[in-house]
């Protein structure tokens, strides 16, 4: 075995490389950098996606709030520089439910993981489709409960292992686009942190809809998820949804089940109208005013 | 009865608390857990995962505590003994569900790992702030039992004997652990199935048209029945008469919740566990539980090196809570140290059964970290150099406090 | 730069030149921005950051194109491209031009 | 007794390092070992640390009160806890990863750099089993053959050969060091 | 015994399945008298909790038969239930929708007077079939509570199906707090006559809405593996002779011939 | 600050104790209520629903009370009064959010309507049961104000003063009403607006990049901003700094949570209300609150006619405790008498802080003792041949 040699110092050919200010500072905590996510975690990418957005949608973002839930995602509030949230397992979609009614004029974003949302939160979720909340929900499935360490979640393929099922997965996954659009999204897409643009342009379009949007962000774990199921690390990942994400716009969201390590359908499904919570409350609002004549 | 030899993984080990804690239920015929994963107690649930299946035990992680907990309600019912796992927030969505299991009579146990609150809180450090939380959260009156184990062996013993318990009494028993002892990796050594005692269920063995599932055995618990035998059973969380029937006035609330308040009650001998440590002739106890008696340890010896007369109380069982105990050290001792991870709560219990003679010194600590021990040593000295009668509760000023307080301290990231 | 065809208005053309901006210690050296990279500009170096990852430089700065695919696929923000300074001023007339 | 700090980031295996040590030492050395964590909501790249008490009775306080040894895998790790450190105690640390300040006391440091060596033997990820066989040859809280023992327990039955090729590089580079020490001529 | 009870009578009874075998959670108040003539093993379940608490029940003893019986569409237990289907729990799941529309095909109900609604009155209500059958559910109908044959043949059919089968029963009146009988029947026939039956019809196609009638029907029926389908194959697969099969011994999985498992 | 006149119904009106509260809720200047309906407390979200479009105020129907107390924190930080309403088990299932609540710092303020319990109980039933509950029913160190009325103008009174204290210590505030108050119907006289005081909310005013959301003020309280303006604050239910950003160590905790007992701690003697009645020469006191007051009251009179020197000590604020006054009265008479509708909650405190100078006799009842004194006049009469001071509670053995 050879000798260990010294670390290589300043190899950079541009020394001034390492200065400047980011483009999406102005959004994010930087002061909060670095973030806890681990290396080839795919949660930074879809924040990036976000924020890009932010700027590409040209909407006010002092009248905007970003809610979290609890797990790895859940700490994406704290790393984004608007009115933001950390709230508790699961209830991110029930706690932006009560700042948008009470205050219309914010735009509510949601931001979490599959198991806040999907698992613990999945009633809210539901109900506030049905009910067509005006918010944006951001939901990033990286197939496993990470931050508790790799436990399996309603979103772990069959078969695929998890340290809560080491014998591999015995609960069919959700499809969390059907699922969203049965109970009355009105707007739903699915990508993966690959596809960073297409992301970009599905978050601007769906901040830019009155009513309950669902944008699925398929991510990869580097360090639970594909390290228990031996698929080596976040870039494999990536390879993979390179190698294996078709891309068909307007699907059916029946077909949108994703086995272990089958192919990935991405793509907008479902933009539609439906009049929202907040339309449905004043419409009421006046027939019981006009009933009363109060008008 | 003794344990199946098939479900004990008799042995040496060196494993944390939560995984002994998983371990003990296999050992003492836990048939089915429950699970919601939450840091820091999901190693307990793995461990079961790992091993349950080997020996016919089922495991379900479900989509929410609230889902968990009536899983496991549930399950029980069907025959089986049952547990689930949960830590702070988790235990708070279960408080429901722990009423409604508690008005069933259902013998179920419950592992809470403790960590800082309150909400989210510190994950992944240490706290006892549940302990009230244990006794009083659910809606309603109610008692139960729980237990606060100190070291990953006794999480493997504990366990077991919660099981026991909740099977004898009829009633969900806690486990009140924490982050430390559950996180804390120790040798733990497993015996023979044939050393580990275990209480069977105790079922109904009559004719089927004549059982009443709530009528009580002299010692105010009732026989249990399992769903699939015929029984037809009617079991309601509203108030119910012995038939299970549900009814609606006043005298059978006073009846029958009383009961299920007795029934712990007037067995608290028989239940209480405590470890007492030079009491006898001691000017000072320091009463602790859990992780903290742990720390207490070398607070004690510092103050017996500085020459004071320190026993120690240790309160393996917290709930019920040893009232006449307390009492009866009260009239020998001039005070009373309580160091708990939390600002306050079992400490007022102390309090009140202190009946004024004796005075209670609190060493509060936030959570995310154990007491220094100097702190509780040198509570112990303020107590044993305090003559004066002082009503309620001395919260000592621990460095920590004087520290984030008083000295100019800035957080660090 | 090859074309498939002369375009008419080659001379009115310039290709965008980027400048990549590292954040060395914020890098978790994931590699998403090498492999990505249309162009190879970048590669992993062998040096550690202060977290003990090996982050990447910038291997072949001439050949940026300013696409900015680096900075989107950075979950850390630790990386951004600008537009070399010469070339900005270049570019104005074109885009006057295309109007 | 001996109160041993292991520090440094989550996914160096700095808690898989107080377990290898503890149950070495408490299931084949025979003595009691209490093994206590802390770690941060990171799962790589967090301030981690473990702590474990050695002792040849039965651990009753089982957390550090002066540190014997400090095994450093970060810098963050170092800064922390180098003041734990007691004036006669020991300090091992990875070279490429810590840049130590001048050591209070009569404090011994050892380096050695693990994570480059575990990078030529093929994973990063034995570092920390490469400065476990470093501190095995360096102190005498646990036993040579315990060790061997106590490490194909801990690791995946897949990782088992990769980690003592990994533990033997840290233990002779380590006896090496001693000798070289003792005999700086050679 | 009334209405909806004397259905669940006949939907057992033709089923063939023995009484003792079955359980019913449920967060609707049954009378004791409706469980001793039913025969089953009856729990009166926290609100909301009927699926988890079937869930536990079934696993600790693969041998019964579990129907909950859920009131108030799901508003609670809507987590429970998609969870529930998702993992294709051997549950059928009867969900007593009590809901008050206002309107149906255009007409006026005769009486909104319920005031335990789930929703607010400017709410729309879940296409409860659709939301099954997109997560998962085996079966799925729907019927109004005087469709007696209909729904008792349901209740016969998909008491038995391997997998988590739906029946919404549209049955004004039952909730946490009233009995399963309480119907408002004047509300309840309103409901009868401005229903359709359509079976088969795509679930999609099901909602509930104000300006069209009710469809009614059978909507769904297709095989999933169940939970311990699966589990025992998985974990058969990965643990090999060690493993002995959960519930394998069940008498009724024989005769059915049940579902193959595997995944 | 005086409250906003569109939500007060100035005049004398006959309301039930939960018309009364949701009275008293808009007149405190609620304007959001998330509520999940369950008995006894629907008639309080049904007359908040009812004259809510009048007075501009919102609402929404969640679909658990988990949701219901999470929407109300979230409609909190836009600035609006906030309230759920509830009872046992809806309450059990907030308590995680309550958790949130205090964490968050975030005023608002629950109702609950409290039943028989545990489990499903007897929903339509009057009890006590949740009143260690309310003090201790979530996980971690906290504490809360809770207010225990006994009419339904107390109900009307001290729901305007749970908003107020809400706000003013920005915490959660409870009160503890019960399934008898809720049906209760009395007349409520009901103020001018003008007469009615509010505590405004703290803002602050500083620059927008200059807010820190947890800097507390020297009573450790810290001012608070609203969604939508600017601030771009950030705050977790994590062990937070100034900032609100998460860090995880226990000085960290000491600094985030021991303020949180103490900004109540410290001001127990502001917060507390007590009503006394004949303290000054009495032997022996009766300790109530809520509805049991109504029959402690009864009793103390008929026995003060009767020739025995009876006080009554009503608590209207259960949580903080009044300990430092009990302390005192313990020294003074003879014996406590606790009369509860539970089997022993608050009786122990009662018992702690009688510090073995003076005995301490429990009653518990069902519903039927607010009309009942009698077993209150016997343990007065039993107190009578007390002489010397017994360790331990007394329970009043009495058929059932």
């Amino acid at each position: 075995m050879e000798e260990p040699t010294k670390a290589i110092k300043e190899i950079h050919p541009d020394p001034s490389a390492t200065s400047g200010v980011h483009p999406m500072e102005n959004l994010l905590r930087m002061e909060r950098m670095p973030h806890i996510w681990c290396p080839t975690c795919g949660i930074g990418l879809a924040v990036t996606a976000f924020t890009a957005a932010l700027t590409k949608a040209n909407i006010d973002t002092n009248k905007m709030s970003i809610v979290s839930g609890i797990g790895c995602t859940g700490r994406v509030a704290g790393y984004v520089k608007l009115d933001s949230f950390h709230t508790t397992h699961g209830r991110p979609i029930a706690f932006g439910t009560g700042i948008r009614v009470a205050n219309p004029g914010i735009k509510v974003v949601v931001f979490s993981g599959d198991g806040d949302l999907i698992a613990i939160g999945g009633n809210h979720f539901i109900h506030a489709a049905r009910r067509n909340i005006d918010m944006l929900v951001i939901c990033v499935n990286n197939f496993i409960y990470a931050m508790t360490g790799g436990q399996v979640a309603p979103t772990t393929p069959l078969a695929a292992y998890a340290t809560t099922s080491p014998y591999g997965c015995v609960e069919p996954p959700f499809n969390i686009p059907y699922i969203a659009d049965s109970a009355g999204a009105v707007y739903v897409a699915r990508w993966t942190t690959l596809h960073v643009r297409r992301l970009t342009n599905s978050i601007t379009e769906a901040l830019q809809k009155t009513g309950f949007s669902v944008v699925e962000v398929i991510s990869p774990c580097g360090m639970y998820y594909s390290r228990i199921n031996r698929l080596g690390d976040g870039l494999d990942m990536m390879r993979f949804y390179h190698d294996n994400v078709e891309i068909r716009n307007g699907e059916d969201t029946k077909n949108l089940d994703i086995g272990f390590q089958t192919k990935i359908i991405c793509g907008k499904f479902v933009d539609r109208e439906r009049p929202s919570y907040m339309e449905r409350y004043n419409q009421w609002l006046s027939e019981v005013k006009g009933a009363r004549g109060e008008g | 009865m003794k344990a199946n030899p098939k479900h004990v993984l008799t042995g040496v080990y060196y494993i944390d608390g939560d995984v002994a804690s998983g371990y003990g239920a296999m050992a003492a015929g836990c048939r089915f857990i429950a699970g919601y994963p939450i840091t820091p107690s999901t190693e307990a649930f793995e461990a079961f995962c790992r091993w349950g299946p080997q020996v016919g035990a089922m495991f379900i992680q479900m989509e929410d505590e609230l889902g968990s907990i009536s899983a496991v309600v549930g399950a029980v019912w069907s025959g089986i003994k049952s547990m689930t796992i949960t830590s702070g927030p988790g235990y708070s969505l279960m408080m429901e569900t722990i009423g409604y299991g508690a008005m069933l009579e259902t013998p179920f146990v419950l592992l809470n790992i403790q960590r800082g609150g309150p909400s989210t809180g510190v994950p992944t450090k240490t706290g006892q702030a549940d302990m009230m939380q244990s006794r009083w959260g659910s809606h309603g009156d109610y008692e139960l039992i729980a237990f606060a184990p100190e070291s990953p062996q006794e999480m493997f013993d504990y366990t077991i004997r919660a099981f026991n318990l909740a099977e004898k009494y009829r009633c969900p028993v806690m486990i009140m652990s924490d982050e430390c002892v559950g996180h804390m990796t120790e040798k733990v050594v497993i015996p023979e199935a044939d050393k580990i005692d275990i209480e069977p269920r105790r079922f109904y063995t009559g004719p089927p048209e004549q059982y009443l599932p709530f009528k009580p055995d002299p010692d105010l618990v009732p026989k249990m029945a399992k769903a699939g035998d015929g029984f037809k059973l009617y079991i309601t969380g509203l108030l119910h008469d012995e038939k299970g029937h549900p009814v609606s006035n006043e005298e059978y609330s006073m009846k029958y919740v009383k009961r299920l308040v007795d029934k712990i009650r007037l067995n608290k001998d028989k239940i209480i566990e405590l470890k007492e440590e030079n009491t006898e002739d001691a000017d000072i106890v320091v009463v602790s539980y859990g992780i903290s008696s742990r720390v207490a340890v070398k607070g004690v010896e510092i103050a017996r090196q500085r020459g004071i007369k320190v026993g120690a109380l240790r309160l393996v069982t917290v709930w019920p809570f040893p009232d006449e105990k307390i009492a009866e050290l009260a009239k020998k001792t001039k005070a009373f140290v309580v160091p708990e991870i939390n600002y306050g709560q079992v400490v007022f219990d102390v309090a009140r059964c202190v009946h004024g003679q004796s005075n209670i010194v609190l060493v509060p600590h936030g959570g995310a970290g154990v007491h220094n021990p100097a702190d509780i040593a040198d509570a112990i000295e303020y107590a044993a150099k305090t003559d004066k009668q002082i009503e309620g509760v001395v919260e000592f000023k621990t460095r920590l406090e004087k520290l984030v307080f008083e000295g100019g301290f800035k957080l660090k990231e | 730069m090859k074309f498939w065809r002369k375009p008419l208005d080659l001379d009115k053309i310039t290709v965008p030149h980027g400048e990549v901006h590292i954040f060395k210690d914020r890098c978790k050296g994931c590699a998403f921005c090498v492999e990505y990279c249309p162009k190879d500009v970048l590669d992993m170096s062998e040096e550690f950051n202060i977290k003990g990852y090996h982050p990447p430089y910038v291997k072949n700065p001439d050949d940026c194109l300013e696409c900015h695919l680096c900075e989107m696929l950075c979950p850390e923000f630790a990386i951004f491209v600008t537009l070399k300074e010469e070339e900005k001023s270049a570019k104005v007339p074109i885009n006057k031009g295309e109007k | 007794m001996a109160e041993i700090r292991f520090a440094g980031y989550g996914g160096q295996g700095i808690i898989r390092s107080g377990i290898i040590v503890g149950k070495a030492a408490s299931i084949y050395d025979n003595k009691h070992g209490t093994m206590s964590q802390s770690f941060g909501p990171e799962a790589r790249g967090g301030a981690c640390s473990s702590q474990l008490v050695v002792s040849d009775s039965k651990v009753l306080y089982p957390y550090i009160t002066v540190a014997d040894i400090l095994v450093a895998m970060s810098q963050a790790g170092y800064d922390k806890f180098e003041a734990e450190l007691g004036d006669d105690g020991l300090l091992i640390f990875d070279e490429d990863l810590v840049e130590p300040k001048s050591p209070h006391g009569n404090i011994k440091t050892f380096a050695i750099p693990a994570t480059r060596f575990a990078e030529q033997l093929g994973k990063k990820i034995v570092a920390n089993v490469v400065i476990l066989g470093f501190f095995t040859a360096i102190t005498d809280v646990v036993s040579y053959e315990a060790m061997k023992k106590a490490i194909p327990d801990s690791v995946p039955e897949k990782a088992i050969d990769l980690n003592m090729k990994a533990f033997e590089h840290g233990y002779n580079f380590g006896l090496e060091l001693l000798k070289k020490q003792k005999d700086p001529q050679k | 015994m009334n209405l909806i009870t004397s259905i669940f009578n006949k939907g057992i009874e033709t089923s063939g399945i023995e009484r003792k075998r079955i359980s019913i959670p449920s967060d609707i108040p049954f009378s004791p008298e409706v469980i001793e003539k039913l025969g089953v093993d009856y729990f009166h379940t926290a609100r909301g909790r009927a699926i988890p608490f079937g869930t536990g029940l079934k696993l600790g003893n693969p041998d019964l038969r579990v129907m909950p019986v859920t009131g108030d569409l799901m508003t609670l237990g809507g987590n429970h239930f998609v969870h529930g289907v998702r993992r294709n729990m051997e549950l059928l799941v009867i969900c007593v929708n009590n809901f008050i529309y206002k309107k149906i095909d255009g007409k006026t109900a005769p009486s909104t007077a319920n005031k335990f609604s789930p929703y607010s009155t400017f709410e729309e209500p879940f296409n409860f079939p659709h939301l099954g059958n997109s997560c998962g559910a085996v079966y799925t109908a729907r019927w109004t509570a005087l469709h007696a044959e209909e729904l008792a043949a349901s209740i016969a059919e998909a008491i038995t199906k391997p997998g988590l089968a739906v029946i919404e029963i549209i049955a004004p009146g039952p909730n946490y707090y009233t009995d399963i009988d309480d119907i408002d029947e004047n509300l309840l026939k309103f409901y009868f006559d401005n229903s359709i039956i359509k079976n088969d019809t795509n679930p999609r196609e099901v909602g509930i809405t104000p300006e069209d009638k009710i469809i009614v029907g059978r909507f769904t029926d297709k095989k999933r593996p169940t939970f311990i389908d699966v589990y025992n194959v998985q974990l058969g697969k990965t643990i090999g002779e060690k493993f002995t099969p959960y519930g394998v011994t069940q008498t009724e999985k024989k005769k059915s011939g049940g579902s193959d498992g595997g995944n | 600050m005086k409250a906003d006149p569109k939500g007060v119904l100035t005049g004398s009106h006959n309301l039930s104790g939960n018309q009364a509260c949701a009275e008293g809720a808009l007149a405190a200047g609620c304007r959001f209520l998330g509520l999940y309906p369950i008995m006894p407390a629907l008639e309080v979200s049904e007359r908040f629903l009812e004259r809510a479009p009048r007075v501009g105020a919102t609402f929404i129907q969640m679909e658990d009370e988990i949701s219901a107390l999470a929407a109300v924190l979230g409609a909190s930080w836009t600035g609006k009064r906030s309230m759920t309403v509830t009872s046992g088990p809806g309450l059990s299932l907030m308590m995680e959010h309550l958790g949130l609540g205090v964490m968050l710092e975030t005023p608002c303020v629950i109702i609950d309507i409290q039943s028989v319990g545990p489990g499903l109980g007897l929903p339509t039933r009057a009890a006590q049961g949740d009143i260690m509950q309310s003090r201790w029913g979530s996980h971690g160190d906290y504490e809360i104000v809770v207010f225990a009325p006994s009419s339904p103008q107390e109900m009307f009174d001290y729901v305007i003063k749970a908003f107020n204290l809400s706000e003013r210590y920005r915490i959660p505030v409870a009160v503890m009403s019960d399934a008898y108050l809720a049906r209760l119907q009395e007349n409520v006289v009901i103020p001018p607006a003008e007469e009615i005081d509010i505590e405004p909310r703290r803002y602050f005013k500083g620059e927008t990049d200059k807010y820190l959301p947890f800097k507390r003020d020297k009573d450790f309280v810290p001012p608070m901003v609203k969604i939508g303006d600017g601030y771009r604050f950030h705050v977790t239910g994590l062990t937070h700094d100034d900032r609100g950003y998460p860090i995880m160590n226990e000085e960290c905790q000491e600094y985030n949570v021991h303020p949180l007992v103490k900004k109540i701690r410290d001001y127990t003697d502001e917060i507390i209300e007590v009503q006394e009645t004949g303290i000054d020469d009495a032997e022996v006191v009766i300790i109530s609150y809520g509805t049991t007051a109504r029959a402690a009251l009864k009793a103390m009179e008929q026995a003060r006619s009767a020739g025995i020197k009876v006080g009554s000590l009503k608590l209207a604020t259960v949580w903080p405790f009044p300990e430092k006054r009990i302390f005192e009265l313990a020294k003074k008479v003879k014996a406590f008498i606790v009369p509860e509708m539970n089997f022993g909650q608050l009786v122990f405190e009662v018992e702690r802080c009688s510090i073995g100078k003076a005995n301490v006799l429990f009653i518990s009842h069902g519903e039927k003792g607010v009309e009942n004194i009698d077993d209150i006049l016997s343990a007065i009469r039993q107190t009578q041949q007390m002489n010397e001071v017994k360790k331990c509670i007394i329970e009043l053995k009495k058929g059932v």
